[in-house]
């Protein structure tokens, strides 16, 4: 059995990981939303009210909290076909906003006090598991779909997509809507983790992690949120891993000249501190996008990967 | 074919306008296109054929006017539900999407034939057998195989879009737009950016899409390829028609020849 | 109270204006949302503290220096962030602003600490009184500096060569370029003025809150993406009225609605602009729809 | 820790050490084991940073004091601390590190009521002791037999502040203002100020509030000034009521300032300057105590901290470490991995008892809902200082 603390990493890598698959659904008919963060407040403060205020079990609050999300999504993404790029970036943003500031004031979910004593969920792990693993199904169809490849036409070109008789309205918005259910989900899943949350747990920095997550993992595949969602959550935890199997290096072994100098210097180097891991962090992105802008997985490196027998078009 | 010439019009513009700020880009145009003609649109640069086109699509919308396809209105209509009601069209400035193959860029066009709703999309992607493929992917598959094959491109099925030779791209432009099964096909300059030869060849197809039933609306400069195989021609200048009749009338229509002069184009 | 509060709308609006007018100069020649924006706001406020701390500078050399230093760090962040990165992807320029806005937080925090830092008084505290209102020095100083600053870019853009310049490649990148524009030193000097404007903004920022931290940059990054919308995507004089605006809607809307929900208002105002006038209130262009 | 393949190298010079020295402490039994593991929560990014960096030094400080006088038990503490970046996932990912993975003894931190708040319900499963060394919102450690907090939570501490407060400057009337974002703010300011305000004669204004992340506050400063505001309640973080003094100051409002736990910070002289002249606030630690000992480790801490003074928690913290070893060595702890469980149930019991316990921040006694309980210091901002003014 998994100890607590694996569990738990290995359970915030889960949510994480479905937090990117919401923004990858929306991603994927060129949509680039920041509204991920507003829509997993609005999927956890939904079902914890759920089992805390009505005492609904679990399974149920969190897929009733996924369709209130997935019914704002919607609501949401009416307005936003309107507008696409940047605009529909910083209308997520200020919609992120909004929840953040209703969540604030809205005295019956706590207000500044914080969500308190949500019922805890002691197999948030299996359910994450579970959930991943259909996300996965879901957009391996859909990717081997009509409805994919008609998503993809929406993200490359959107007019000339309309004018192929694609519908266009309906594909974006049910794809924004099932993002925001998805979204909902991470969010349910999280509340009945942590068992608190407040206005501050689903904020912008979150919305822009999500968005990091899909492109450093590669946005044109379903394994690239996955891929980048767990990357980059792992990668921190394992530098600090990298460092206490150092530290098993007997002292004999390194104390002499040059070799202390190198176990000093990596020593310092992997001493994590938050700042400095979010430095590195940032020096990611930015490299990524120089080098490999498409993300860490791209359709090209799918192909060439010899066990993939799948070929696009080849459905 | 011959019993669709007789059955009169595919496509009944009228009065139609669409202003740029304080720029008449088409001014009160009606035309008239016969079913199973090839119409061609001709008229110099920024006569408003394009804006013609993007009217009748559904990307732009009138500012007065209207369109009738097959005797019905299709204004309010989105520009995916005129494609749906059987009107197609291909792009003068090529609009292809650049990551998918070519076959899949066919069965996009076909997408709106196989599911018109996108709950019955979404349905058929979830529900299909884990890892075999679903009937209608494969009927789809099959018949842009044959679209390909009509326009000589089945060769290159998986190369992407966007690593075709330019002549290629117009071609699966039109295949795409084939595959949406229309009655009435927009052509935007076909010929543009192709040598002689791919033209010659470009002449055949053209005819052979009108043989399979499909009325063809036209624009394109190239005059020898224009009067070669059309059965109408309408000139446009400054967003005005100044001339509609068979390829031997428009050409000795003095109005056309001094709104091309200074152009230079050999009517 | 209301005068009073007009004051204070102005105060903050000149603050949001004079961050705006950077993000709208390089959007303009961009096309880009630079998210470091707020960052060098926020570099620029602490180079200007360690001016005054450590090299005794007044404060006319603490907001030289800043400028200086940001517009260095704007040609530091064309050359790591923008230019290598491709264009073709519209997302990824964002990211990589993204990483450099994560990279220069994080590097304050890991210098400076995460605390706050008191901006020391190098202007004498006064109190005019002017009927209902009580103005201080330090207002008018602010005040005073961001006026002059925006009549000088507002000049330059309109007047000088290199304004034109700027102007032709925000309209147009070939268009520019065929007559004759080199569009590549028409970006760097964009940044170079615009981060230059963030630096100044920011030590007038710290003059005004007195105290500083290696957080205000987000907020500010926020505040002026709002203004920049509001005022017309790459819209100088609409930036410098709608940071005006937005200054006034927030403290009025903080002294008779409520405190807590006056961003909720911003976010409002931001949200029915982009649904209903997606060229701001003075803008007249939009982002490339394809 | 290489620094611990040292120590557990020199274990046996320890010993000697430990044997010879007649002012050991004699009666703790040897323990098991290579160090004595303490877990450490610090936020050290956030808006807990300034916080969480001083907790962090002033415990390694009281480790490292702890250590060359031969540790606990002959065995050097170990101290294994995590940023959390003042954020609740961060914070519950860490603790569970702590407990699973690192198997500590207890728990020092976590700092902030958010991240306690969220720890708190979780220890019924993790059954370690956590004990916060900045967190003052009523009522937090209520939620779990583990979680303990050795600060006073912000009514206890504000009582005799709000009274000596009025008592010295005979306003009738006041305005509140608060953070609605930060919990303890909120608490003060929403439903600790008022009834004592009331229940000293002064009739309450109006309420204003700002989020955190707010720079601005000349409307609410304006607004208190047009309503005839005779003082201001602040619940504040220090960085924040800095900046209100400072728009008091701008907009000429010079009525007398009342703040609460998070409020008083050395942070809140610097920033202000002038404008903090007069202020009332509690705190039981406050740096300009004349005690010897609390010069010792203000000493200590400064150059640890790069010049900069610490806010309540640092002094807090330090005395956690203290109370651990208090306990480790008084409740009979063995340290031996079998007896993990029983030994942090044993801590825990130790830890319920507390009373009197001399520290740097003043005694601590922990009250029935383990929140430290004892005597707090009315502190006022004179001459750019803060000073007791308590009887």
């Amino acid at each position: 059995m998994l100890d607590g603390y694996t569990q738990s990493i290995l359970i915030f890598t889960g949510i994480n990981i479905i937090a990117a698959y919401s923004f990858y659904a929306p991603f994927k008919t060129g949509q680039v939303s920041l509204g991920q963060a507003g829509f997993m407040a609005v999927g956890a403060y939904a079902s914890a009210i759920l089992t805390q205020k009505f005492g609904l079990p679990f399974p149920v609050a969190l897929a009733i909290g996924g369709v209130v999300a997935g019914i704002v999504g919607v609501v949401v993404g009416f307005p936003a076909l309107r507008i696409k790029g940047v605009y529909l970036l910083l209308l997520t943003l200020g919609f992120s906003e909004i929840v953040q500031v209703i969540v604030l004031s809205w005295e019956y979910v706590g207000g500044a006090q914080g969500f308190r004593y949500i019922s805890f969920n002691p197999h948030t792990l299996t359910y994450t598991a579970i959930i991943i693993v259909a996300l996965i199904l879901f957009f391996a169809r859909i990717e081997r779909s009509s409805l994919g490849r008609a998503m993809d036409s929406i993200h490359q070109d959107e007019v000339a997509a309309e004018v192929m008789g694609v519908d266009v309205v309906r594909i974006k918005l049910l794809a924004f809507g099932i993002g925001a259910m998805i979204a909902g989900l991470a969010g349910g899943l999280y509340a009945h983790h942590a068992t608190f949350m407040d206005s501050t747990t689903f904020n912008i920095m979150l919305a822009v992690e999500i968005l990091t997550f899909v492109v450093v993992g590669g946005g044109s595949t379903y394994w690239g949120p996955a891929l980048g969602a767990t990357v980059l959550t792992l990668l921190p935890e394992f530098l600090r891993t990298l460092r206490e199997w150092l530290e098993l290096l007997p002292v004999a072994w390194t104390n002499f000249f040059p070799v202390n100098r190198v176990y000093d210097f990596l020593h310092a180097f992997l001493d994590f501190e938050n700042a400095k891991r979010l430095i590195v962090y940032g020096i990611i992105l930015i490299v990524m996008m120089i080098v490999r802008p498409d993300g860490l997985l791209t359709r090209d490196s799918l192909r060439r990967l010899p066990f993939t027998r799948w070929k696009p078009g080849h459905a | 074919m011959l019993e669709q010439t007789a059955n009169g019009v595919c496509l009944a513009i009228e009065g139609l306008t669409k202003r740029f700020g304080g720029f008449y880009a088409l001014n009160d145009v009606n035309v008239e296109v016969a079913s199973g003609h090839i119409h061609a649109l001709i008229g110099p640069n920024g006569a408003g054929k394009t804006t013609f086109f993007n009217l009748i699509t559904g990307v732009l919308s009138a500012d007065a006017g209207r369109i009738l396809f097959e005797g019905r209105l299709v204004d309010d209509a989105r520009p995916s539900n005129r494609t749906v009601k059987g009107i197609a069209r291909t792009f003068q400035n090529i609009r292809l999407f650049p990551h998918l193959t070519v076959l899949e860029t066919v069965m996009i066009g076909e997408h709106c034939r196989s599911y018109p709703s996108v709950w019955k999309a979404l349905g058929k992607a979830v529900l299909q057998r884990p890892f075999g493929e679903a009937q209608e992917e494969r009927t789809m598959r099959a018949n842009a195989l044959e679209l390909l094959e009509f326009l000589g491109l089945a060769g290159q099925r998986d190369a992407k879009a966007s690593d075709l030779a330019y002549g290629d791209q117009r071609k699966l432009e039109m295949a795409r737009a084939l595959a949406t099964k229309p009655r009435l096909l927009l052509l935007d300059e076909p010929a543009a950016g192709m040598n002689p030869h791919e033209t010659q060849e470009l002449d055949e197809v053209i005819t052979r899409i009108r043989d399979r039933g499909v009325t063809i609306v036209l624009v394109e400069h190239d005059m020898r390829l224009v009067m070669d195989i059309s059965d109408r021609v309408t000139v446009l200048n400054f967003g005005t028609k100044i001339a509609d009749g068979n390829p031997k009338e428009i050409q000795n229509n003095p109005t056309v020849i001094e709104a091309y002069l200074g152009e230079d184009v050999q009517l | 109270m209301i005068y009073q509060q007009l004051i204070n709308g102005l105060m903050l609006g000149a603050s949001y204006s004079l961050v705006a007018i950077g993000y709208t100069l390089i959007f303009g020649v961009l096309n880009l949302l630079y998210f470091a924006h707020g960052e060098v706001f926020m570099v620029g406020a602490f180079v200007g503290l360690y001016l005054v701390i450590y090299a005794g500078v007044d404060i006319y050399g603490a907001l030289l220096g800043a400028m200086i230093a940001c517009g260095a760090l704007g040609i530091v962040a064309v050359f790591v962030a923008v230019r290598p990165v491709s264009k073709d992807r519209p997302l990824a320029p964002l990211i990589s602003t993204i990483g450099l806005t994560i990279v220069l937080q994080n590097l304050a925090v890991y210098l400076i600490g995460g605390r706050q830092l008191a901006f020391p008084e190098t202007i004498k505290q006064q109190l005019y009184h002017f009927g209902p209102v009580t103005i201080s020095s330090v207002q008018i100083f602010i005040l005073a500096v961001a006026v002059t600053l925006m009549v000088l870019l507002w000049l330059f853009i309109e007047r000088s060569k290199t304004g034109r310049a700027i102007r032709a490649t925000a309209e147009n990148h070939e268009t520019a370029a065929l007559l004759g524009v080199d569009v590549n030193r028409v970006v760097l000097i964009t940044f170079v003025i615009g981060s230059g404007i963030a630096g100044i903004a920011g030590v007038l920022d710290g003059l005004k809150n007195s105290s500083i931290s290696p957080f205000m940059g987000l907020g500010a990054a926020v505040k002026g993406l709002i203004v920049m919308l509001l005022g017309g995507l790459g819209n100088v004089p609409g930036a410098m009225v709608a940071g005006l605006m937005l200054g006034m809607i927030e403290i009025l809307s903080a002294a008779y609605i409520g405190t807590t929900e006056r961003d909720f208002f911003s976010f409002l105002i931001l949200i029915l602009i982009l649904l209903y006038k997606p060229t701001g209130l003075f803008g007249t262009r939009t982002i490339d729809q394809r | 820790m290489r620094l611990s393949w040292n120590f557990i190298a020199s274990t046996a010079i320890v010993a000697v050490a430990f044997a010879l020295s007649p002012i050991g402490s004699a009666d703790a039994a040897k323990l098991d084991g290579r160090t004595v593991k303490i877990g450490c929560l610090a936020p050290l990014t956030g808006k807990g940073t300034e916080w969480g960096q001083a907790g962090k030094a002033s415990m390694e400080i009281a480790v490292e004091e702890i250590n060359a006088k031969g540790g606990i038990g002959g065995l050097p503490i170990e101290l294994i601390c995590y940023d959390y970046q003042t954020l609740e996932a961060e914070a519950l990912k860490s603790v569970s590190r702590l407990v699973e993975r690192d198997k500590v003894l207890a728990i020092s931190g976590p700092c902030f009521s958010g991240p306690f708040e969220t720890i708190a319900p979780q220890l019924e499963r993790l059954k370690t002791v956590i004990n916060s060394y900045c967190s003052s919102k009523p009522g937090l450690s209520a939620m779990s037999p583990w979680a303990f907090r050795n600060t006073l939570t912000s009514d206890k501490q504000l009582k005799p502040v709000v009274a000596a407060w009025v008592k010295e400057y005979k306003m009738k009337k006041v305005v509140i203002i608060y953070d609605a974002e930060d919990a303890v703010s909120k608490s003060e300011g929403a439903s600790v100020l008022p009834p004592l305000f009331k229940e000293n004669g002064i009739e309450v204004l109006d309420s204003l509030t700002y989020r955190t992340k707010d720079t601005d506050y000349s409307a609410q400063v304006t607004k208190a000034k047009s309503l005839g505001a005779e003082g201001i309640g602040l619940g504040s973080c220090y960085q924040n009521a800095a900046a209100i003094a400072k728009e008091m100051q701008k907009q000429g409002l010079n009525v007398p300032i009342v703040g609460g736990a998070c409020a008083s910070a050395p942070g809140y002289i610097d920033i202000a300057g002038k404008a903090a002249e007069g202020t009332y606030m509690s705190t039981a630690a406050w740096i300009d105590d004349p005690r010897p000992e609390v010069q010792a480790y203000l000493k200590k801490v400064v150059v640890k901290l790069n010049g900069a003074k610490p806010p309540y928690g640092g002094p807090r913290a330090y005395d956690i470490i203290y109370s651990y070893k208090y306990c480790f060595e008084k409740s009979g702890v063995t340290n031996k991995p079998a007896d993990l469980d029983s030994d942090r149930d044993k801590i825990r019991v130790c830890l319920g008892g507390l009373k009197n316990f001399p520290g740097v921040a003043g005694e601590i006694t922990m009250n029935e809902v383990r929140d430290g309980a004892g005597s707090s210091a009315i502190l006022k901002v004179i001459d750019g200082k803060y000073v007791n003014v308590a009887k």
